[in-house]
């Protein structure tokens, strides 16, 4: 009982190159934002998504040459999915992270000697050797530790909108998943209690095409994931996720919009790709070449970089001072971290529960 | 003091009292809005402190939860009903994968005050899925506690406690004395808390101990009485209150002194709260054992609908009292 | 801190009265059926339709007469949404009831004896007193007692249509929740998974705007759940479900058709209403007396009655002929299980485990 | 007789033998196709019979059951992957309130031949989502079947058993010893199974019994022979395999004859499986006891990520020989 040749095929075929995705018309965003503030704007998410690039880079290195426990999860290739949209965020705000979202937590402010000493398990770290290297939280920034069930932190979004809401208070909760993630139901649970109250909600789906090897065909009914918006009676948008600039006008109007008034909800569906595997042990090779190869020509720091280069926002010299600085800083980080002392094995018995 | 007052009263009083106290306390959940609760638990808390903090939910038993935990992190504490304990399982995740775990996770830096309270347990005519007594399988969860009480006072009480802990707390409803009238008691005016982790000695007794929990306490009380009248018998009667951390000393003492325990409720026998209870004894006060540690429990199987085949499924005071007068003779 | 005026409002005033929803326009079922054929076949349906109704009745009025334990949910008023659908079924297909789906049990062909068997405990019902009374099942109809947990069938009843779908049998599944089961994360689950791969399942919606107490507006961000299938793939429909010769136009053409293509799935949401409290105990208070009596007035019976006398396939004579014999019927069967024997209490060890 | 194989070749034999013995067996779950599993369980499987039958899911852990179920009450006999038993949580209600309650509720009259594969339990660093066991939820649900095996040769056996079987069957796979070299061994060449419900004595013994199931079986057999030679000390080592239905005559025999117990397993100790053994030998064994039955557990904590962390709250071979020792002298 072989596969039959359609079988193979539509199995095995490499993913189409994907037309670049445009926001539908009606959905364009209107530029409400001076151009002076989106241009500084912009400057600064090119530094965090610099940082980010170059903190998962040296983590990956790190893991390669044996230098941690566990797997690492990289997600370079997804940056502006996670960085953009957190831009946005303000002090009061909840984030709920998925597993790949090291941009949300590095835009969020959290100190990257923070994440390095999580990823190599020391004392220093949030959680002190308890949790898996890079399902990093920052509680401080109001940003939940993953918990590694897809979706999870879906309906925990939810409900820290849901009492923004009842306290009419002018805060956001924006929660994470992949689109493999969206196939739970506690993400249908969230989703449609959030559209019910209108809660402020900004609901990210990181569509980077493949769930580890389930590729998105065989993961949803429709490929344009955010159409589930119409179900539900609130708005729902798909975007090219790489498009640094077109995520900044997106988000820079909606995010605003959603605090001022408390709601309603969003989805936004970002397609994106991750260039490794879904961790460092998984050699992805159930993907084809060419996508790769496609997806990594649509980098978007590259791109990104060019852009601001070409708007006379940012000279050459300026974008590699940029990568210099933050190379600087994340060898800073890693270099605490190595250094930091371990956690006591004993003290795996505090903090189940609360004094 | 005033009226006398039954269970269910004691449960939407201390919802009431703790609304009042803490603006920060809400309840969401199922029919707990206009309707008031299906068991009536959440009576007239719309009424009193508006649509948001006794709000309705869809039927959507992992968003309850979750919704509860997301609220709680941003510095409510809130009170989400499980309409009854045989639906709980759709919010397993949140309990046991989330709210178990969060304090933990982040190194102790957030905490996870919610209550979930559940209309648990046996009660007449209620059949494979609205008499499931799921509480073992939350025994087995670090990062949570389980308070399962059996009288209104300590239904009022432990609600209080439940809601003032930081940690997230099953608070099981015993839906078979909800509104029995012999079990009316007045309660203090003043404002009170019964502690998590403590048991009660229902009954002091000498010749042998009942454990137990929630309305099987009942149960345990009358074989007791009879027990001493019939036969001059002593027993013992430990009410846990709380199976998660349930009282270790409070156990052995009763052990110390008695020698001979059953341990009886209302879920299946096999992997029940009890086996844990027997399990401890058994590793910690194992020289002042005189017998087996009986477990008289509901039979292996889902809950049976007749009543007749209730009644032969149940750990019944008839079941209870020849096992103790097998226990007493051995 | 009392309801606002305004929260008052929304939550209390009675349910504007609905505009009869129609097809849409592009879904509007072409006449594929002979009009002999139709007739005959309406005529069928109308006696299915009178003895769901009838044997409903009489189920309260024992329940009333403190005749039976448990509680008894009544379905009168939406005999419609699953007489009809379940009339389309096949000796193969499977059913997946949610809770109060007496009409499809009965059109199925289940035997009434064993219906009346279980409403009373008796030991010839199916389950031999084991379960709640109404919560009813046949197992040699492919019908699936109910679950009791909203939703849970809907996951099912996709399995069975895959394993259709693998053996290349035209078979289909047919499954029922109200729309509060649709807030389940389940149901989300079972429908992406019936959408990706085009499964043979139809999945009927019986919107009855209320779960026990809770109105739609508050069950669902969009009052068309139906609508939902646009984020799945798949199609979607939204229908007056007391309109019975609009339901025989409609499933006659959809269900064979998918039927012979084995899929896609699809959902239909049907509006109909239920008279009666959520079971007898419940007095449904939470409802306006306008909104109640605005329902009866759309009692799908007598509306269908006058349609099939206008239209000249029944007489009246022959629509009183055919309440007698439902309610002989009827009658035949509670009288046998009132005098069946009781299950020995013992028996409730059996059945556990399969041997 | 061929090549000596691995746990984890076991599972991909039993299950490519019993897919080619009967066309209604299939395997689905996430990432079981192509990629054959992330432990590579179902490797070769989709290429040798096909998308249908070696079908990748979305992350969907309860419709993953729930199809399963409704294939099963087609006709077909599915395997359902639970790619970590952490993840079993969203398939609650469909494992404990369906799967375990159709053959009750249709009064015997529809079966669920399902297999419920699960990559459970500890192995090195996994941490909190990556390492849990659970199986004492399931042990509290009639209905169920859960086996545990410890071997190749009782992995291939007793996963055909549990494919045969009419009922629901949670096949723990221990990651823990998927492929670690050292318990290779031959598999007959012939069809063959090990029964549901019977436990193996891994090593006889007379002065005290190790009761385990899964990987920490293999810890008992470490340290018992180290009692051996250190102290003379014969250890009898029960495998459970079975976990409900659990052995009990085995079980009882062993008390017999050593009169000590120690319990051992990965999950936590409280209201664990092992409580549940403890209760039942302190209830019908009672007599043959000389020593309290001890427990060796992990800590009541989430998984600890951290290597050394690991190690302090895993019951290790040391903490096992240490109360060993004690028991014996006793
Ligand atoms: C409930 C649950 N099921 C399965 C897994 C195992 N798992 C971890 S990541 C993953 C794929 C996630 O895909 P997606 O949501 O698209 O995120 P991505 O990894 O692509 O960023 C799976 C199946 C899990 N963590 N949680
Ligand atoms: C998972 C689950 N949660 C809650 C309940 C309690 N309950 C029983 S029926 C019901 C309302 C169901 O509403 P709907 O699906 O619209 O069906 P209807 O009763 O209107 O026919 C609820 C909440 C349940 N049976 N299962
Ligand atoms: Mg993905
Ligand atoms: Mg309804």
């Amino acid at each position: 009982m072989e596969l039959s040749p359609k079988e193979k095929d539509v199995l095995r075929k490499p993913k189409e190159l994907l037309e670049k995705p445009k926001l539908d018309e009606d959905h364009k965003p209107r530029a409400s934002v001076d151009a002076k503030k989106r241009k500084e704007e912009l400057k600064k998410i090119h530094y965090f998504l610099r940082l980010t690039r170059e903190f998962d880079d040296r983590g990956r290195k790190l893991w390669r040459q044996g230098r941690m426990e566990g797997t690492f999860f990289s997600q370079i290739g997804q940056e502006a999915t996670t960085v953009v949209p957190t831009f946005f965020t303000e002090r009061g705000d909840f984030i709920g992270p998925q597993h790949r979202e090291l941009g949300a937590i590095i835009t969020r402010g959290c100190p990257l000697e923070l994440l390095a000493s999580q990823l190599l398990s020391r004392k220093t770290s949030q959680d002190k050797g308890k949790c898996h290297p890079n399902f990093w939280g920052w509680t401080e920034g109001n940003f939940l530790a993953p918990c590694t069930l897809m979706a999870a932190q879906t309906g925990v979004a939810v409900g820290a909108a849901l009492s923004f809401k009842m306290r009419n208070m002018h805060f956001i909760a924006l929660t994470f998943s992949g689109e493999g993630g969206t196939s739970k139901g506690q993400w249908h649970e969230a989703v449609n209690f959030a559209a019910i109250h209108k809660l402020p909600v900004v609901f990210i789906i990181q569509n980077n095409w493949w769930a580890e090897s389930v590729p998105l065909r065989l993961q949803a009914g429709n490929e344009d994931i955010s159409k589930r918006a119409i179900g539900y009676g609130i708005e729902g948008f798909r975007m090219d996720g790489n498009d640094v600039p077109l995520l900044y006008d997106f988000f820079s109007e909606w995010i605003p919009k959603i605090r001022a008034n408390i709601g309603p909800p969003v989805i936004v569906q970002l397609d994106t790709y991750r260039w490794y595997g879904h961790s460092e042990i998984d050699p992805a090779d159930y993907r084809a070449k060419e996508e790769v190869e496609m997806w990594k020509q649509r980098d978007p720091l590259p791109n990104f970089e060019s852009y601001l280069v070409k708007e006379g926002i940012m000279t050459e010299a300026e974008i590699e001072a940029v990568r210099e600085k933050a190379l600087e800083e994340v060898q800073k980080a890693y270099e605490f971290a190595l250094n930091a002392p371990e956690p006591e094995p004993k003290t795996c018995l505090e903090d189940v529960y609360a004094p | 003091m005033g009226a006398p007052k039954t269970y269910i009263d004691a449960i939407v009083e201390a919802q009431a009292e703790e609304m009042r106290r803490d603006a920060n306390v809400f309840v969401l959940g199922e029919d707990v809005g206009i309707y008031g609760g299906v068991f009536k638990a959440t009576k007239g808390l719309m009424d009193g402190f508006g649509f948001w903090r006794c709000l309705d939910t869809p039927i959507s038993e992992a968003l309850i939860v979750d919704a509860a935990i997301g609220a709680a992190l941003m510095g409510m504490r809130p009170i989400a009903e499980i309409q009854f304990g045989d639906f709980i399982g759709g919010a397993h995740d949140p309990i046991c994968q989330q709210a178990a775990k969060i304090h933990y996770r982040t190194g102790g830096t957030w905490k996870v005050p919610i209550v979930i309270r559940v209309a648990n347990g046996w009660a007449m005519g209620v059949g494979l899925y609205h008499g499931q007594a799921n509480e073992a399988w939350y025994m087995h969860v670090p990062g949570l506690k389980i308070v399962a009480p059996s009288t209104p006072y300590d239904a009022k009480g432990l609600l209080k406690s439940a809601v003032r802990d930081d940690n997230p707390v099953i608070y099981l409803e015993q839906k078979a004395i909800y509104r029995v009238p012999w079990l009316k008691e007045e309660l203090p005016e003043d404002d009170y808390t019964v502690p998590i982790g403590k048991a009660r000695i229902a009954r002091e007794g000498k010749h042998l101990t009942f454990i137990s929990y929630g309305w099987v306490v009942h149960n345990c009380l009358e074989v007791a009485k009879k027990l001493e009248e019939e036969h001059g018998i002593s027993a013992e009667v430990l009410d846990l209150r709380s199976i998660l951390p349930y009282d270790k000393e409070a156990i052995i003492t009763s052990v110390k002194k008695t020698s001979k325990v059953i341990i009886t409720h209302d879920a299946p026998k096999t992997a029940g709260v009890g086996a844990e209870i027997s399990a401890f004894i058994a590793e910690e006060a194992f020289e002042y054992l005189d017998a087996p540690i009986t477990r008289v429990c509901s039979f292996d199987t889902p809950v049976p609908f007749y009543s007749k085949m209730e009644k032969f499924w149940l750990p019944t005071p008839e079941k209870l009292y020849t096992a103790a007068l097998k226990l007493f003779e051995y």
